[in-house]
């Protein structure tokens, strides 16, 4: 935006290396600032907490903040962590605070109580009061997609889903996949299995070797660590016969890494929630002061922060990406309204 | 029929959910047969797991299909270095050996993370190049009923954790080492007047269990989560110390409680899909290795006498 | 000569030092400055009122679960199962908290001692087993960890689920938290359970070294015979301290649903309070009022390890060593001893 | 004079806070057997570790053979051929009697295994010919006290001791056992081996050793010729006081019947039956000894009176009233006081202060509790006048029982159960271990309880104990009284022939 524009070559600036360059020697930091607190999963739990740093991070970084007065995050080891995180944040004078994760909802909801002068964002869950604001995603309409995806590319017409702990959220997941599946061919059968956990991979392994023995070739998890054993079973049967299909969704992330086996890759695709996103938008909007306190954002598919990844081209084929696009397509004009609980998900099949 | 259908499909998970078990198990058996008890053998297989996934990490480039054996033995190595420290305070600094086992775990998690934040900037490592894999053994798979059960999708590591347990065996009932260390962990007063040094008897048995406890760590890290975090290592050697007990300090009794736990272990997983077990809640499933086993120790398997000396520091010409 | 007492003094001061020595070391080592780091961890733990009502908020279940292993421990039982016996006490007192509306006076002690017949219960199970079957406390407590990990978790999702993860709030006449505390100390989640916390430790010192349940317990603890010899019934005493050694954990588990959390939550895995219940009570001598000031340094060490890396940049793994250390120092007391009495020696 | 094999001079061994050893000399030689002799406490054991490496001397000299040594552990000592058997045995309980022996000197075979075919068959051999009878391959935890002590010495000379020590090896025998100890002894002596013996016991010393050595309170008195001095010049150099060896007392004046036992069963853990359809009666004002090997249900016995174990059948009864499979709680209300066999084990709470370990059976009532809340005042009162009137040699009540003597601890265990003013005192092996001066002490005790008209029990393996105290003796054999006899119409033999399980017609005969 200043004039430096006899510096070096133009045209390859992008918007953000123009303002790093330039912020350093003169333009002044906004005066605004951001945190988060994670969940017990920790800042770099390869999954949304992670997403949600790297989001502000970016947007740190965007606007010339400093790490530690611009931007920060607290992390919690334990859910007795989360209120002396909070508190933390609010003395060091955070403007906007991010609550990472449903499990937060008690302590942003208390801590917003106590300090009205502080704007807060919980992410995953809804909290009503004028100086919060509440980010969920339609995890429903990706998981749909990885539905459709995972129906295409089945050949045994038996597909899987692995959940973490039952809770409304992953059964938005399991719903919003089954209807995927059906959608496409209603007699594919969906297994549905609960770890109960999200930390225990060996749990995830048995799961997944007890599925794909059973014919099951397509895995779909949100189910965080324990996802981790479903990669490492499809990846250790790749590897014993590299024609076996046996194919992984992954969740939250593109966890395209994760299933690389040799030359082979066993992540067909992952449903990826962009909390980065999300926080990135609700930053900017409280920065430019429309922070949207009270409010609900679901933020889904047309705010893309809610996608489908195409990293494995050679799995995810053309033919898949096409048709995965088309009943997106339906779904962003409203003509498929995905279900989100167990009773929607009846009617939505009896409706087919 | 059911049945065999049923073992047919455990057996495999069985054999690799109690592999990890039975290495630190029989570490255990050696640590506290020379009468030092190891409630650390946790930490000793965070620090194996934690070393593992490192080497892996680092090596895979080098050793390519080498390196989870290099990194099994590379966590042996550091577990059992480390484990020096239990051996150093229990043994010549009389420690209480059950707190002493507390400050290990601890510091091993606490140890691990940290470099783990320090070597890779994040808590948790990535996903190794190069683990384990299944193998189905020739010929010997192609046994009826038999084959499938046990020679089929099984890891090596399985097979080596039993064979050790069989080889720990012939070293405490065979050997001339075998006879002081359980002399040593019984009556270190005898054994000590028969001029045996008891300090370095239960230097080697502590050590040994950390080597152990390090494969067994490792061995988990290598075959099922493929990488390291705090969450990784969360009970299994807490289970190993319960093989021990339950296993009546015998490596081989060890073992078959290993074994037991991995076959409660995955009849919880697997038992779902028979219908059996398909109309029983989950939490049933969930808790019924532990009431198994509680059931077992106190139904059919009785009183375990432990060594004579476990826990106490030997002091020279104390009484 | 050093007197015994002295002894017993100097040890955890020597390995509190230790610990932290060995703590500015590894900092030196990987680029910190550990001045900072434990000027953060000072501030982050003492630094004004909220974090000093943290502090003590944190040493509460903390006091508590070490009373709970240091009781077994001087009947000569280890009870590994705090762990398990704070799950059930914290459900047991937020399920009463939900369910029944009482005045508070009644409410809250009833809820309380709802969590401590609950701890007392699952820990009843050990001390039956041992008591009648000799079977190892160690290798039972653990197993019940894990059933009371699952079973909590499966009540909760099956009965109290309120939203997410977690339970309905308890009713007000059920809690712990007050305005008063919490303005007094500027917002912080501090609750009367420090109260409960100082009760319980009177209670263990008094009945242990002023009653002849105590006389009887200790007898067991350090000779069974003898006390068998002596007319006490040893399996009485065995399930009486394993009883009481619950209740105090369950009671730890009460000061979370009705203290600080007023709910309870499904938890992936363990709280760490029975775990770290046995250092406190190692490195307070296992007796009543050692593991009240040990509790306070362990909640001043996590809850100011929470401020190390964001002031400082330094991983809060850095406390889970500082502990460890200390711990094994305490351990190893000994070497503490030798070291001591040396020095007095070379002075003569 | 220089066929010493062992020489030690001018030892000095100090403890924190104590000297064990001042100054002591003691000269062994060449096929000896020479006694060492001291109090409890004098520094007997402290010495003889010192010699076998388990302690490091402060200073003083060691020679064998002539030539200056250190030893600095046992390993050293094995190699200079000397070998110890311990006071308290040193053998591994789940272990075999070879596997004991060869501990730390194993045999290998190929592989590095053991090999205990070949280790059994020499120490056969070796049993052989010392006369050491004993099965290689039994348990240790099965075999009898006397044949551990086999075991032990066997130990040594597999080894190949030259010089053996052994620390009160007669304490824990019975007199056949002993005998037949003599008996191996004399043959180690005969083969070469010279031998050091620790013993309380002066008429052993006399029978068998050729010198002694005399330390009092960690110095040395002197060395004497066996065949030059008695019995009470050894006891006054021991002790610096006379000492009277028969126990004085009085006509028993038995009134009326306290214990009465009919027909009783007892079972050990096993579920052997130990006790078998046993009668015993114990007047008030008497005390009856019960003689008998150990192993004979003895111990069944008393824990069956007392309520530590259940009987089968049969009656107990205390001044008529039933208290067989009563609560020893109950038992011990009703009147019944107990010396327990294993001091160590049952009679105290080592880490408890005297004063606590004090009131062990009454802290519940008053004045000692009130309410169930301890009164430590009344129990410290109790204690300084218990410490007093029965001369406890303690530094305070707080002191930990665990550092007391042997004997003081004894008499601390005394103190506590007369005090109750039982209707029936038994005293199982009052006596075991301690010297001269403490056996003394409590043999007068039990006396002076039978004149206050208490019925003494006194189970003893000692023949001597059980002839001087007792007004009369019940000899048990297989769970049964055999024979009840006066002691002074019995002599040694014929109770040592019952004991055997003769008859009494039998014994009478010879
Ligand atoms: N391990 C030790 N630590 C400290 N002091 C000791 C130790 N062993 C012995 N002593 C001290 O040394 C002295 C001599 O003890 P020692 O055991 O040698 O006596 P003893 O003559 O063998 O007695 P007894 O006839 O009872 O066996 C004791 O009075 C005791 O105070
Ligand atoms: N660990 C120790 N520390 C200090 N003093 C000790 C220790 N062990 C023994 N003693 C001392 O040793 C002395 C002799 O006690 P000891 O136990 O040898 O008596 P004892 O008559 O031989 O008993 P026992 O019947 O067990 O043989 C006592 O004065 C006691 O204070
Ligand atoms: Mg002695
Ligand atoms: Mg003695």
């Amino acid at each position: 935006a200043c004039g430096t524009e006899d510096e070096e070559p133009a045209e390859e600036t992008d918007d953000e290396t123009t303002e790093e360059t330039t912020d350093e020697t003169e333009e002044e930091a906004p005066d605004f600032s951001v945190a988060m607190v994670t969940d017990e999963g920790g800042v770099d739990d390869r999954s949304f907490n992670q997403s949600a740093w790297e989001g502000i991070q970016a947007f740190g970084e965007e606007h010339g903040l400093e790490r530690g007065e611009g931007y920060d995050y607290a992390q919690s080891d334990d859910a007795a962590d989360y209120m002396p995180n909070l508190n933390g944040l609010i003395q060091q004078e955070y403007d906007l605070i991010f609550g990472i994760g449903f499990e937060l909802m008690d302590s942003v909801e208390q801590v917003a109580e106590s300090n009205p002068d502080t704007n807060f964002a919980l992410v995953d869950d809804v909290i009503e009061a004028d100086n919060v604001a509440s980010v969920t995603f339609a995890e429903e309409q990706g998981s749909f997609l990885a539905g459709v995806a995972a129906a295409l590319k089945t050949e045994s017409d038996e597909v899987g889903f692995v959940g973490g702990i039952t809770s409304p959220l992953i059964k938005r997941f399991e719903v919003g996949f089954v209807a995927g599946v059906k959608s496409v061919n209603p007699d594919i059968d969906v297994r549905v299995e609960y770890a109960e956990t999200f930390s225990d991979e060996q749990m995830g392994r048995s799961f997944a070797n007890s599925m794909y023995s059973d014919g099951i070739d397509v895995i779909y998890h949100a189910s965080g660590a324990v996802g981790n054993g479903i990669f490492t079973e499809a990846r250790n049967r790749i590897e014993n016969n590299p024609d076996d299909p046996v194919w992984v969704i992954g969740v939250d992330r593109d966890q395209y890494d994760e299933g690389q086996q040799g030359d082979h890759n066993v992540a067909l695709t992952s449903m990826v929630k962009r909390v980065d996103v999300a926080v990135q938008e609700v930053s900017e909007m409280a920065m430019s002061g429309e922070f949207p306190g009270g409010e609900h954002l679901i933020l889904g598919l047309e705010d893309d922060a809610i996608s489908i990844a195409d990293t494995n081209d050679e799995a995810y084929t053309d033919e898949i990406h096409e048709e995965v696009s088309d009943w997106e397509e339906q779904i962003l004009n409203g003509d498929i309204v995905v279900p989100e609980t167990d009773e929607e998900l009846e009617d939505f099949i009896d409706s087919l | 029929m059911q049945i065999i259908d049923l073992l047919q499909s455990i057996m495999p998970m069985v054999l690799f959910y109690s592999a990890p078990l039975i290495f630190t198990a029989l570490g255990g058996v050696f640590s506290e047969r020379s009468g030092v008890i190891n409630i650390g053998l946790e930490g000793l297989m965070v620090m194996g797991a934690f070393i593992g996934i490192l080497f892996n990490l680092t090596f895979a480039e080098v050793f390519g299909t080498f390196t989870p054996w290099l990194s099994l033995i590379a966590a042996g190595i550091v577990a059992g270095i480390f484990a020096m420290m239990h051996a150093v305070a229990s043994v010549s600094f009389r420690a209480n050996q059950v707190v002493s086992g507390v400050a290990i775990n601890m510091i091993a998690v606490g140890l691990g993370v940290f470099l783990t934040r320090e070597i890779y900037g994040s808590g948790q490592t990535a996903s190794i190049a190069e683990p384990f894999y299944t193998r189905t053994i020739p010929i010997l798979s192609d046994i009826p009923i038999i084959g499938e059960m046990f020679f089929s999708g099984t890891y090596y590591t399985s097979y080596i954790a039993i064979l050790l347990a069989v080889f720990v065996w012939f070293v405490l009932f065979k050997t001339s080492f075998g006879l002081r260390l359980r002399a040593v962990g019984e009556h270190p007063m005898a054994a000590d007047t028969n001029g045996i040094s008891v300090t370095k008897i239960r230097y080697i048995g502590v050590i040994l269990s950390g080597v152990l406890a390090g494969l067994g760590g490792a061995t988990y890290a290598l075959t099922i989560s493929l990488n390291f975090s705090a969450m990784t290592i969360s009970g299994q050697g807490f289970m190993s110390l319960a093989a021990v007990i339950f296993g009546k300090w015998h490596p081989l009794g060890a073992m078959g409680a290993a074994i037991f736990f991995g076959f409660a272990q995955a009849l919880s997983v697997v038992g779902r899909n028979f219908p059996i077990f398909a109309d029983v809640p989950n939490v049933y499933l969930l808790i019924a290795p532990y009431v198994l086993t509680i059931l077992a120790l106190a139904g059919f398997i009785g009183r375990a006498e432990s060594p004579r000396a476990l826990g106490d520091p030997y002091v020279k010409g104390s009484r | 000569m050093f007197s015994n007492r002295k002894f017993n003094l100097l040890v955890p001061l020597f390995s509190i030092l230790l610990g932290f020595l060995v703590g500015a070391i590894i900092m030196v080592v990987f680029g910190y400055s550990p001045i900072d780091g434990y000027t953060a961890l000072w501030n982050g733990a003492f630094g004004n009122a909220y974090y000093t009502g943290e502090t003590l908020r944190q040493s509460i279940p903390l006091a508590l679960t070490g009373l709970s292993i240091a009781f077994a421990f001087r009947s000569g039982l280890f009870n590994i199962g705090a762990e398990g016996q704070v799950f059930v006490g914290w459900l047991a007192a937020v399920w009463f908290g939900i369910t029944f509306d009482l005045p508070a006076v009644i409410h809250l002690p009833l809820s309380i001692l709802v969590a401590a017949l609950a701890g007392a219960l699952w820990a009843f199970v050990p001390g039956l087993l041992k008591a009648t079957r000799g079977v190892h406390e160690v290798v039972v407590t653990i197993m019940m960890n894990y059933i009371a990990l699952h079973v909590s978790n499966h009540i909760i999702r099956a009965y109290l689920l309120e939203s997410g993860s977690r339970t309905y709030r308890i009713n007000e006449s059920a809690s712990l938290r007050s305005e008063f505390l919490t303005d007094f100390f500027s917002g912080s989640q501090i609750h009367w359970g420090f109260i409960v916390a100082i009760i319980g430790a009177f209670i263990m010192w008094f009945i242990l070294e002023k009653t002849t349940y105590g006389y009887e317990l200790r007898a067991v603890g350090f000779n069974p015979h003898a006390a068998r010899y002596a007319g006490m019934s040893v399996k009485k005493n065995i399930i009486m301290a394993m009883l009481i050694a619950g209740g105090f954990a369950g009671i730890a588990g009460a000061m979370e649903g009705l203290g600080t959390f007023g709910a309870m939550h499904t938890h992936a895995g363990f709280s760490n309070l029975g775990f770290d219940g046995i250092a406190v009570a190692l490195l307070g001598a296992n007796t009543a009022i050692g593991s009240v000031l040990a509790a306070l340094l362990f909640g001043a060490l996590k809850v100011g390890s929470l401020s190390m890396p964001p002031v400082a940049g330094v991983p809060s793994e850095l406390v889970e060593i500082v502990i460890a250390i200390i711990i094994f120092f305490v351990a190893s007391s000994y070497i503490i001893r030798w070291a001591v009495l040396r020095f007095k020696k070379e002075e003569k | 004079m220089d066929n010493y094999v062992v020489e030690m001079l001018n030892i000095r061994k100090e403890f924190p806070g104590i000297v064990a050893n001042d100054n002591i000399n003691l000269q062994l030689k060449k096929g000896e057997i020479h006694a060492l002799l001291g109090e409890n406490g004098a520094g007997k054991s402290t010495l003889m570790n010192v010699l076998f490496g388990l302690y490091q001397p402060e200073k003083g000299e060691i020679r064998v053979n002539g030539k200056p040594v250190t030893i600095t552990d046992p390993n050293v000592a094995n190699r200079l051929g000397i070998g110890m058997v311990h006071q308290h045995f040193m053998l591994v309980e789940k272990f075999t009697v070879a596997q004991n022996i060869i501990l730390g000197a194993e045999p290998k075979g190929k592989g590095r295994v053991v090999d205990l075919k070949k280790a059994e068959k020499e120490i056969a051999e070796l049993s052989e010919r010392y006369g050491l009878s004993v099965d290689p391959k039994a348990k240790i935890s099965d075999i009898s006290v006397g044949m551990q002590q086999r075991a032990e010495i066997l130990k040594t000379l597999y080894r190949g001791a030259e010089v053996l020590i052994l620390d009160e090896p007669t304490a824990v025998l019975t007199p056949q056992e002993i005998k037949e100890l003599i008996g191996i002894m004399k043959s180690l002596i005969s083969e070469g081996i010279s031998i050091i013996l620790i013993t309380h016991k002066l008429k052993e010393i006399m029978e068998v050793s050729d010198r002694c050595t005399v330390i009092r309170k960690g110095e040395g008195v002197g060395t004497v010729n066996v065949n030059e001095t008695d019995v009470d010049e050894l006891a006054s150099m021991m002790v610096g006081r006379q000492i009277s060896f028969k126990t004085e007392k009085t006509e028993a004046n038995p009134k009326e019947n306290i214990l009465s036992i009919k027909d009783l069963h007892v079972q050990d853990i096993r579920k052997a039956m130990m006790v078998k359809g046993l009668n015993l009666d114990v007047r008030a004002g008497e005390i009856v000894g019960v003689a008998g090997i150990d192993g004979n249900g003895q111990s069944e016995l008393i824990e069956a009176i007392t309520g530590l174990r259940k009987s089968e059948s049969g009656s107990i009864q205390l001044n008529g009233k039933n208290i067989e499979n009563l609560s020893t709680r109950k038992v011990t209300e009703s009147g019944v006081a107990h010396i327990p066999q294993d001091r160590h084990k049952f009679g105290l709470v080592l880490d408890y202060p005297i004063a606590e370990n004090m009131v062990l059976q009454t802290y519940y009532q008053k004045p000692f509790s009130n309410s169930k809340v301890l009164s430590f005042k009344n129990i410290y009162d109790h204690a300084n006048q218990l410490i007093e009137d029965y001369d406890v040699r303690t530094p305070s009540p707080q002191t930990k029982a665990r550092s007391l003597s042997g004997g003081n601890q004894q008499k601390a265990i005394i103190a506590r159960e007369v005090d109750r003013s039982p209707d029936l005192l038994i005293a199982a092996q009052p006596t075991r271990g301690l010297d001269v001066g403490a056996i003394e002490n409590i043999h007068k005790r039990l006396i002076k309880e039978r004149d206050k008209g208490r019925a003494v029990l006194l189970v003893s393996f000692e023949l001597d104990e059980v002839m001087n105290v007792s007004d009369r003796i019940a000899v048990m054999f297989d769970g049964e009284i055999v024979a009840n006899v006066k002691p002074e119409e019995t002599n040694e033999q014929e109770l040592g022939l019952l004991m055997a399980g003769s008859t009494k017609e039998k014994a009478g005969e010879n």
